[in-house]
Formats: structure tokens, C-alpha cells, sequence
């Protein structure tokens, strides 16, 4: 086929276009020709398309998401918002650090080990092109129910693949979640989050400025996998059938990222570049229109010139091309010589593209001949948006009036020890160590605390010992019952957790998956998950810093749970004063902080041992949590508690599971006057943490709580080599750690 | 027994991280003249009882779903002599 | 007086900055080195850090034995310079043939991280003098290749000629034959072991424990009573 | 241009895990009859100019010191057909 040039266009202004297949509907075709005033040439369609798919563009989010802008709590904090490849925040002492959540999921499921890979390939440079060295990722996972056959298949390559990458990169991975249900099955979730940190003078931003700056493209050659990849993939739903045209994956190259990072770092350092972008998803379509149409001016790019690893390409292809390990950079002329040295020291190929012009338009040039000529934020941020409509599910009612305090509960204190073991063995509440040994979690040399406990924590100065805590935390299940409420206890959990390990919350980042928005219910439970969110936030006083939207996470009919998985960063100024989870020290007093009601409506016994999943999900209340997280980081500082663990799904058992088996101490717990050992066990009301407590230091704990006003419960005592509740049953360690630990090994081994 | 060999590579669009490492290398080992590399895998497979067109169909079918990944390999079956 | 200990960066190497930050916390000179640099700077001990280099393509540590800093260092190895190669240095020292045998991808197929406990077999090299023969500590292990082999031959005249230096305690966490965790040559200044003593020398940081310190404080003896 | 291709295998005395998982799955998946399985790496090598001996022997020797480690490994060259 001969080339596509603007003139032709022109020319012919009749001729076919294959839109459809690009993903375009037809009002948005006509919207481009409105917007050029012309047919769009086959490169400037297949800019468009990727753009404007639903994965690039946010086309149904996008007035949901607006929330988060306009209730922002005041916060000082916030150097960076929404809008920018991720947010920062200031942390102190000149620091900044930034972090963010995003999604692979539909890649992951059809390649698994190279679609994780490259989930946290992308979410890496993300956060390298905001200035940052990354210190550290998470992965929050969901998959389909664990004895699933294709759980064996999708859940090792996932793990294999957040392993190769991340421990390639020389990122310490520091947390995440692993979730089994069987509504995961066929879209599994992979959600990746990277932590990176810099001086407050090294924020950089993806602009072009400048008219005669040049724009280099550094990093892997650009090749024919996954091309539209992920913006098509991400973009709709495919039943077992698949689509018509399944887009290749990408493979991944962590070598070359690594060296992508370090010389990335290095022009930083001797501050070479004036704007920066990473290549993600929609390639140089987007690197180009998002530079362009955040700076001032336009941009002129030959597109010949692009290093190429198949030279058969079309201009078009070399546009959508989703080849990994990739960046563009703006460099002033007299910058470009230096700038090429350091690339060549780390054996990255670069090569400059094109330069920022005085005018306004994107202008793509094929030996010679123009192929695209537009206004950049038309393609970048101007694109369709979408009133989608949504509607409450018919639904909904009946399954939160199918209360789960009509369950049979443990007749006898047998039942209750048998029912305990069955929770804590169950996949979702067993260890996951299987997995999380497959993840380097020293490298670098900073990490304080990494999973199991509530938050991973790296040090960000060896001086001061300034550090950050980060954690993931979203429950489908509660989603599901009631998605306001479902995104808020996300976001209290997270919140909980940071602070539990006595870090401050700063802000949040997060990752919203959930079903086809063209389902006007779907699209309900992300308008409520996203308002609660949004209130939440403003509530807490913690920014929304920026995310990623997922959706199309279904499979025919049936969506996944609505599934909002929060991101809470936190500060700590001195990392030694830390709180991990272990009880390590046979004394200390344990207390129960907060309120424990009867609340079991998604909770992890209702779903072990009925299958149950309905009602309301526990109460929220931010205020609480806010006190909690208060009393938490005061009695760190300060060294009051000796541990700390969050009670959330599987309630104050599990809690005192981990923190029993991490620290190799049993504990004796009597159960309160007044109230049922069954609730006190299992309940998974909000606001709650367990924290043992030195004797030496009793008296000031509980003043605190006390004058402050947040129920502190004396429940027992860190002792022996069982957990036994009085009256109830015994649990020796060596039982329960068989039964929390056996459980992955089993079905994935 | 026979021996039946399944070789699995990347399909040619497809990035071959491996490959490439070990091209870059080759000069300054002082190899020159090699344009190209790709690395694969080679599974040598001992087959119990005659290997008909029954067996090879059934080994076909087994690389396809199970040793490689079509979305980004291609394979090729054979006897070896 | 102190002494000058070179860390090479092969591109790909991870844990060079944490290899300095460990010298210098033993009180040594740390030198970064590069890999396209014959040069070694007049350094007295050299490390060669864990990590990817090359991505660990081919085989782990196979196309950085070629590079000119390898040249030098393989050099002064056999002229008696102390060397150190942890994880991917080990790799690397197996590919040289400094060390014998060789690794291979972990038995169970996984990359493995977790604590691991050690017991020092040979507290007469350059870089375990400061542990006691039979003691035993517990430092980080993470790799994905950890597996050493090396035929019977070899491996009854390592043990013959005392130079296992490691071996791994509480299950073999890879399949190396003889639970092999570290090696050095006949002359004692080349050693090279899996698990990564400069991730254990804060309490603070990574298991909270200091074990791996006694490797750098080794050397650091070694050279300014030399 | 000609294909040269270099079959490295793990010497049979080796542990060979990555075979073992494979074939200790295939019966899971429905496949007998298959006794033993190993796996190696296959390298195509594009060479430039004609691959008369002395270029064979190049790269001979670029597969023992490079391609292969012979402590642990086995390979075989050829040009392919
Ligand atoms: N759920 C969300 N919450 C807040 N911000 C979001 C969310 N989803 C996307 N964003 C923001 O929208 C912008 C565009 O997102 P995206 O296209 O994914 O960025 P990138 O291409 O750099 O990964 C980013 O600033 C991102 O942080
Ligand atoms: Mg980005």
C-alpha cells in the first residue's frame, strides 16, 4: 500500500477507513474528521484510535474520576497531583517521593508471565519519568478460585513474572495482595505499584517546551509486538472465544531497563532534560501528543529515524508499537552531545526524533512526506468523554438483605477451634510466603519491613533515617455488598495499616477495576466506589495523587467484583521506630483497640465456611480510623507498643495468628465480659487493631486511649507456645503454622 | 524409545531479550559475522512405543497447549534420526 | 589507614551500592569499578556484586566474565588479590574457572528469597578469618540460580583440601550437590558464596541481624595488618 | 544468508529440573507415554558470508567458550537445511 500522506488525504476524502476495527465508534470517527477538517490519514487514525480507547483516554471514567480533583482535602503535602504520570508528595527534609498503582490485567491472563513482567515494566518508568529513582514495588493480584486448573496456570507465570522483572531491576518488592475468587477467573487482576524517591529540584514533568529542543527517543528499539497492545487489549471485554484479532504480547527485557534506569538517573543528575515521558501504553502515539500537548508550542517528528527491530514496519505500526523499555526525552540542542555520552556509557541506543517547533501542531514526517498533522490535545487530553449510564443493580437489595448473622455459627468450642483452623488454612487467609519468597525483598539495602506485615517500609535516608510506608489493601466482597462503603474500607484499611506500623498517611494512590462500563450496573459500582473514595479522601485528609481505571474485567455476562484497590503512603522519621507485627516478647500485655461489633456480612468466615456472600459489609467510620491511626503512631514514636497488626478480613484470629507465628510466641486471651467469643473472634468491624504492650508501659497506653477516647480492651497476654483462648480451645503454634502455611505450597507446588 | 525433539522460539516480531545479549556480545568475544541470534528452547522428548501419526498428533497437540505459548512462540515437531 | 576495596558494576549488577554501603560500614575505603575499565585503581580487594548483569542471559554471570574489568581482576586474582564474588559475582567466578564447578538454575525452579543459615566450614580465608571455624550465621539468600555443581572429582577435592567454605544449614534451598553454599581456590583469597553477607551488617535493615559483617571486617584485618 | 544452529544441552549426568517439570506435568494434562524429557537451548545464528569450514570452526569454538559451559554442558552445530 502506498503511503498515507496528508495530502492524500485530502485528496481523497472518500476513501474506507477501517475505524471499527481500530476501536473507534462511528461518532468518534466523525469527531476526527470534524476536528482535522479532513479524513485523518492512516497514521493519524491509528494515533486516534489508541488514544482514544477507553485504557488511554479514561472515556467512561473520566467524569467519575473528577472527584478526586475537586474534593481534595487541603494538604501541603501534595507537590504533584492527578494529571501527571504519577503524583508527588513531599515527605520531609527535601524529599519527594512518589508512588503509584496501575493494571495489566487482561495481558497477564493471556501470556502470564510477560504481561506481569511488563505491568511492573511500565509502572517503573512511570515513576523513573517523574525524576525519581524507584525504591520499591507491590503487587496487588486476584485470581480465580485457588483449586481452579487455570489458577495453576495463570497464578505461577504472574508471580514468575513480578519476580524476573522486579528482582532484574534490583526493586525490593515490599508488599502486595493475593486474593482468590472465583469471580477472578478469566480476569485475573494484576495490579503494580512502584514507590520512587527524589530531592523536591528533580521533579520532572512530560512536557515539550521550547522550540528547537530536541526530542530523543532512548531505550529498546521499537518492534511489532503488541501493537495497539494493551490500549486495545484493556479496551474490551473478551469472552472464552477471544477476540477476532488477539493482539501479541509484549516480552519484557528487565536488563534493559535497568539500564534504561540508571542512565535515565544519571542525565538527571546532571540535569540534561527539560521534559520527559515513558513509553507505555499507545507507544510514540502517546509519548509525542502528551509531550507536545502539555508543553507550549508543537512538535516535528521523522518518524524514519526510529530504531527499529523489524524494518518492515509502517509508519503506523511504528506509532502504536507497545515495545517495552522505552523513553522520550526533550533536551535542549546544546544538552544533546552530553546527553548522548552518558546513554552510550550504559549501552542505550538513542536517538533524536524530532524537535519541539514554535507552532501548534504535531507534525509527523515518513522520508520526507507529512503523515500527521494535528493538534496534539486533540489526541492526549481532549478526547471523547462519556456519560455512561448507570443504574443501581435490581439486584443489590436482595443480596444485602441476605444477612449474614443468619449463618449457623459454631455450636460448641470444638466447632469454633475447627471453624479457626478451616479460616486460617482457607487460600485467601493462609500465608503467602510461596509467593512472596519469589520476590527479592533486600535489594538496596533500605527495606525495614516488608510482607507479611502491614506495611512494606523502606528508609529513604541512611542519616536521618527518614523512611516511607506503603500499603495495598481492597476487598471485592465488601465492594460488591455496597461499593461506597466497599471503596472506603479500602481506603481505612490502607490507611490502618501504615499507620499500625507507625507511619504517618500522606496521600493515596489508586487502581480501580472493575466490569464493562457499557453494563449501566458496572458502571454504578464504580460511580459509588469512586464517590466513596473521593469522600473518604477528603474525610482522611489524604489526596488522591493519581491511579489507574480497569475496566472491561469480565467475562460475557459476568463481571468481576467491583474491585478498588487503595495505595496509602505514609512517612516515618525514624524508621527505628517502627512497629512490626511479631509478638516478640512473652509479657507483654495485649489490647484490643477500637470497637468490636457483630459484623460478618462479607467476611472471610462467611465465605469459608458457608460460601456466603451477602448483607451489609462492616460499618465505616473514618473518624474512628483517624483516632486509631493517631493513637497508633503516638504510641510508636513514643514506645509504648512493642507490636501492632490491623484486624481486617478474618478478624482479630488472624491477627493474632500472624502476629503469634511471625514472633514464635503463643498468647492467652480471655474473652470480655459480655461478649460472645465467636464475634470477638471472627467479627470484622472497622477501626480495630490488636497491639501488645510492654508492662513498663501499661499506664501511659491506656491514659492515652483513655483521655483520647478510643476503646482499649485488655484481651491477654503474649505467653507460651499456643494460642489459647480461655475457656475456649488451645491452638499449639505448631498446629497452626501446618495449617497457614501448608495451604499455597499444596495447590501450587 | 525414539526421540522426539520440540523446538520453541519467539516469533520473529517478537523481542528476544536473550538472543540479543548474546549477539551484542559476539564482537567482543572477536566473533564477527553472525547478523543475528535468537535464543530458544529445544525439549527432547523420550517416547515410549512407536512414534505413528497418532503419537506425533498427540506431541503436536502437546507443544500447542503446553510447551509453548502461541500467543508469542512458534514450534516445530520432529523425529529425530 | 584503611584500605581500598573495588566494587565492580557490570551493567545489571544490583547490589553494588550495597556492597559499598557495607564496606564502608566495616570501616573501609569502598572504590566503585566499571566494567569497560581494565583500570583497577590500585584497589586491595576486589567484590564482585549480585545482581543480573548482562540480564543473566545465556548463563548467569557468562558474558561479564569477558569484560575488560575481568581481564585485570582474573589477573591479580592469581597474583594473590583478595576477590569476593557474591550471587551473581560467584556466577561470574565459577564462568572465569577462578572457582570450579558451576551453577545452575535452583531445583525447584524458583527464585528463592529468605534467611538463610550458613555454617562456616573455613574461617582461614581472606575473608571469613573473622568467624570461627563450625560457626554458624544467618544472612539473606536470593537468586534464581543458585544450584552448584561440579563433578565428584572436584567435589570430594574441595572437601579433601578444606575449600568449602560454606554449606547451607535447615534444607538445601537450591539442590547444590553437597549443600555447597561457598567455595574458594587452594590458595584461599578467592572465595565466592551464593548468599549476600552486605544485606546483613545494619540491624535495622533486611532480617535485623549483623552476621554478614564478619566478610568485610575479615578483609579489612587482613589488609591494613598486612 | 545461512542458518547455523546450536543445540546445548545439560550433560545426561546433570539434574535437569526444568525437563523433570515438564514431563512430571504431562500426565496431569492428559499426555502418556512420554519417559523421559529434557530441555536445553536452541541458538539460530544468522551468518553472514558463506559457512564453509573455517567459519564451522568459528563457531565451534564460539559455542565451547561461550554458548555452552562445558562442565555442565553438552552441544552439537549445524548448518540448517
Ligand atoms: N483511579 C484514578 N485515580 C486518580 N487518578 C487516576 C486514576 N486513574 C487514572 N488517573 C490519572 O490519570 C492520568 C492518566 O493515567 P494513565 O494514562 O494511566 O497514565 P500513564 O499513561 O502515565 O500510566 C494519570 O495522572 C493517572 O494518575
Ligand atoms: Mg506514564
Amino acid at each position: 500500500m502506498s503511503l498515507d500522506t496528508v495530502k492524500h488525504a485530502n485528496e481523497t476524502p472518500d476513501i474506507d477507513q477501517p475505524w471499527a476495527e481500530l476501536g473507534l465508534k462511528q461518532d468518534e470517527y466523525e469527531r476526527i474528521r470534524a476536528i482535522l477538517g479532513r479524513r485523518p490519514t492512516g497514521a493519524e487514525l491509528a494515533m486516534y484510535s489508541v488514544m482514544w480507547s477507553e485504557h488511554c483516554s479514561y472515556k467512561s471514567s473520566k467524569v467519575h474520576l473528577r472527584q478526586f480533583g475537586e474534593k481534595a482535602p487541603e494538604n501541603d503535602a501534595l507537590l504533584v497531583g492527578i494529571g501527571e504520570n504519577a503524583g508527588v508528595v513531599d515527605v520531609g527534609q527535601g524529599y519527594a517521593v512518589t508512588f503509584k498503582v496501575e493494571s495489566h490485567n487482561h495481558p497477564s491472563y493471556i501470556e502470564p508471565y510477560q504481561g506481569a513482567a511488563t505491568g511492573i515494566g511500565g509502572i517503573v518508568r512511570d515513576i523513573l519519568a517523574m525524576g525519581a529513582r524507584p525504591v520499591a514495588v507491590m503487587d496487588p493480584l486476584r485470581f480465580g478460585a485457588a483449586d481452579h486448573p487455570d489458577t495453576k496456570r495463570v497464578l505461577p507465570g504472574v508471580v514468575a513474572g513480578i519476580g524476573g522483572y522486579g528482582n532484574c531491576l534490583g526493586l525490593p518488592n515490599i508488599g502486595g495482595e493475593v486474593v482468590f475468587d472465583s469471580c477472578y477467573q478469566g480476569n485475573p487482576l494484576v495490579n503494580a505499584l512502584c514507590i520512587g524517591v527524589m530531592k523536591h529540584e528533580d521533579i520532572h514533568l512530560a512536557k515539550a517546551s521550547g522550540a528547537g529542543n530536541k526530542v530523543i527517543l532512548y531505550g529498546a528499539r521499537t518492534g511489532g509486538d503488541g501493537i495497539g497492545g494493551v490500549s486495545v487489549l484493556a479496551s474490551e471485554t473478551f469472552d472464552s472465544t477471544g477476540p477476532a484479532k488477539r493482539p501479541a504480547v509484549q516480552v519484557g527485557d528487565p536488563f534493559q531497563e535497568k539500564l534504561l534506569i540508571e542512565c535515565t538517573l544519571e542525565i538527571f543528575r546532571e540535569d540534561l532534560v527539560d521534559g520527559i515521558q515513558d513509553l507505555g501504553g499507545a507507544g510514540l502515539s502517546c509519548a509525542t501528543s502528551e509531550l507536545a500537548s502539555a508543553g507550549s508550542g508543537g512538535m516535528r517528528v521523522e518518524l524514519d529515524t526510529v530504531p527499529l527491530r523489524d524494518s518492515s514496519l509502517s509508519p503506523e505500526e511504528i506509532l502504536m508499537s507497545e515495545s517495552q523499555e522505552r523513553m522520550c526525552a526533550v533536551v535542549e540542542p546544546g544538552k544533546v552531545d552530553r546527553f548522548m555520552e552518558i546513554c552510550e556509557k550504559w549501552d542505550v541506543i538513542a536517538t533524536v526524533i524530532g524537535e519541539v517547533t514554535d507552532g501548534e501542531r504535531l507534525e509527523i514526517f515518513w522520508h520526507g512526506e507529512q503523515i500527521v498533522d494535528v493538534p496534539p490535545r486533540t489526541v492526549a487530553h481532549e478526547g471523547p468523554v462519556y456519560e455512561r449510564p448507570y443504574a443501581r443493580p435490581d439486584w443489590q437489595d436482595a443480596l444485602q438483605a441476605d444477612d449474614a448473622a443468619k449463618l449457623a455459627r459454631p455450636a460448641t468450642a470444638e466447632e469454633l477451634r475447627a471453624q479457626v483452623l478451616k479460616v486460617i488454612a482457607s487460600p485467601n487467609q493462609a500465608s503467602k510466603s510461596w509467593i512472596t519468597d519469589q520476590y527479592d525483598r533486600f535489594v538496596q539495602g533500605n527495606t525495614v519491613l516488608a510482607q507479611p506485615e502491614d506495611s512494606g517500609m523502606v528508609r529513604i535516608d541512611e542519616d536521618t533515617n527518614l523512611g516511607v510506608a506503603v500499603a495495598t489493601d481492597g476487598n471485592g466482597r465488601y465492594a460488591k455488598l455496597d461499593p461506597y462503603a466497599g471503596a472506603q474500607l479500602a481506603l481505612a484499611e490502607s490507611y490502618r495499616n501504615v499507620a499500625a506500623s507507625g507511619a504517618r498517611p500522606l496521600a493515596i494512590s489508586n487502581c480501580l477495576n472493575f466490569g464493562s462500563p457499557e453494563d449501566p450496573a458496572v458502571m454504578w459500582q464504580f460511580a459509588e466506589a469512586t464517590r466513596g473514595l473521593a469522600d473518604g479522601c477528603l474525610e482522611l485528609g489524604t489526596p488522591v495523587t493519581g491511579g489507574n481505571v480497569s475496566l472491561y474485567n469480565q467475562t460475557g455476562e459476568t463481571a468481576i467484583h467491583p474491585t478498588p484497590v487503595v495505595a496509602v503512603l505514609g512517612v516515618i522519621d525514624d524508621v527505628d521506630r517502627r512497629t512490626p507485627i511479631a509478638f516478640s516478647e512473652p509479657g507483654h500485655l495485649l489490647y484490643l483497640l477500637g470497637d468490636t461489633k457483630e459484623e460478618l456480612g462479607g467476611s472471610a468466615w462467611s465465605q469459608v465456611i458457608h460460601e456466603h456472600l451477602g448483607g451489609l459489609p462492616p460499618a465505616v467510620d473514618l473518624g474512628r480510623e483517624k483516632l486509631l491511626a493517631e493513637i497508633l503512631i503516638a504510641a510508636s514514636r513514643d514506645g509504648m507498643v512493642d507490636a501492632a497488626h490491623d484486624l481486617s478480613d478474618g478478624g482479630l484470629i488472624q491477627a493474632l495468628a500472624e502476629s503469634c507465628l511471625r514472633g514464635g510466641n503463643g498468647a492467652r486471651i480471655v474473652v470480655p465480659d459480655g461478649m460472645d467469643a465467636f464475634v470477638l473472634l471472627f467479627s470484622e468491624s472497622a477501626g480495630r487493631a490488636v497491639v501488645a504492650v510492654p508492662r513498663s508501659e501499661e499506664l501511659r497506653f491506656g491514659d492515652m486511649c483513655g483521655a483520647r477516647g478510643l476503646p482499649a480492651i485488655r484481651i491477654g497476654v503474649v505467653d507460651g507456645e499456643e494460642i489459647d483462648v480461655q475457656g475456649q480451645f488451645t491452638l499449639p503454634l505448631a498446629e497452626l503454622r501446618e495449617a497457614h502455611e501448608a495451604t499455597i505450597p499444596a495447590l501450587l507446588a | 524409545m525414539a526421540r522426539v525433539v520440540v523446538d520453541v522460539m519467539l516469533k520473529p516480531e517478537i523481542l528476544d531479550p536473550q538472543g540479543q545479549a548474546v549477539q551484542r556480545a559476539l564482537p567482543r568475544l572477536g566473533f564477527e559475522g553472525i547478523a543475528d541470534v535468537r535464543q530458544g528452547k529445544r525439549f527432547e522428548l523420550e517416547v515410549e512405543g512407536p512414534v505413528d501419526e497418532a503419537a506425533l498428533a498427540r506431541i503436536h497437540e502437546m507443544a500447542e497447549t503446553f510447551l509453548a505459548n502461541t500467543v508469542i512462540e512458534d514450534f516445530t515437531v520432529r523425529v529425530e534420526s | 589507614m584503611t584500605a581500598r576495596v573495588g566494587v565492580v558494576t557490570f551493567p545489571g549488577t544490583l547490589d553494588d551500592r550495597d556492597t559499598q554501603r557495607a564496606v564502608r560500614i566495616a570501616g573501609l575505603d569502598p572504590v566503585p569499578l566499571w566494567h569497560r575499565d581494565k583500570d583497577l585503581k590500585q584497589v586491595d580487594a576486589v567484590v564482585l556484586p549480585g545482581g543480573f548483569s548482562y540480564g543473566d542471559y545465556l548463563r548467569a554471570g557468562a558474558i561479564s566474565r569477558f569484560s575488560p574489568v575481568m581481564e585485570s581482576v582474573i589477573e591479580q586474582a592469581r597474583g594473590g588479590m583478595p576477590v569476593l564474588g557474591i550471587c551473581n559475582g560467584f556466577q561470574v567466578l565459577t564462568e572465569t574457572h577462578l572457582l570450579p564447578g558451576a551453577m545452575l538454575r535452583n531445583n525447584h525452579l524458583h527464585f528463592i528469597c529468605r534467611e538463610q543459615r550458613l555454617r562456616v566450614e573455613n574461617a582461614a580465608t581472606a575473608w571469613t578469618s573473622d568467624y570461627e571455624a563450625g560457626q554458624e550465621i544467618s544472612i539473606p539468600l536470593k537468586n534464581i540460580d543458585g544450584r552448584y555443581v561440579a563433578d565428584e572429582r572436584t567435589l570430594d577435592k574441595l572437601e579433601a583440601e578444606g575449600r568449602v567454605v560454606f554449606r547451607y544449614l535447615d534444607g538445601n534451598p537450591n539442590g547444590s550437590l553437597r549443600d555447597i553454599a561457598g567455595i574458594t581456590n587452594a590458595a584461599g583469597n578467592v572465595v565466592g558464596l551464593m548468599p549476600h553477607p552486605e544485606h546483613a551488617v545494619e540491624p535495622l535493615i533486611g532480617t535485623g541481624r549483623t552476621d554478614g559483617l564478619g566478610f568485610f571486617t575479615s578483609i579489612l584485618k587482613k589488609l591494613v595488618n598486612a
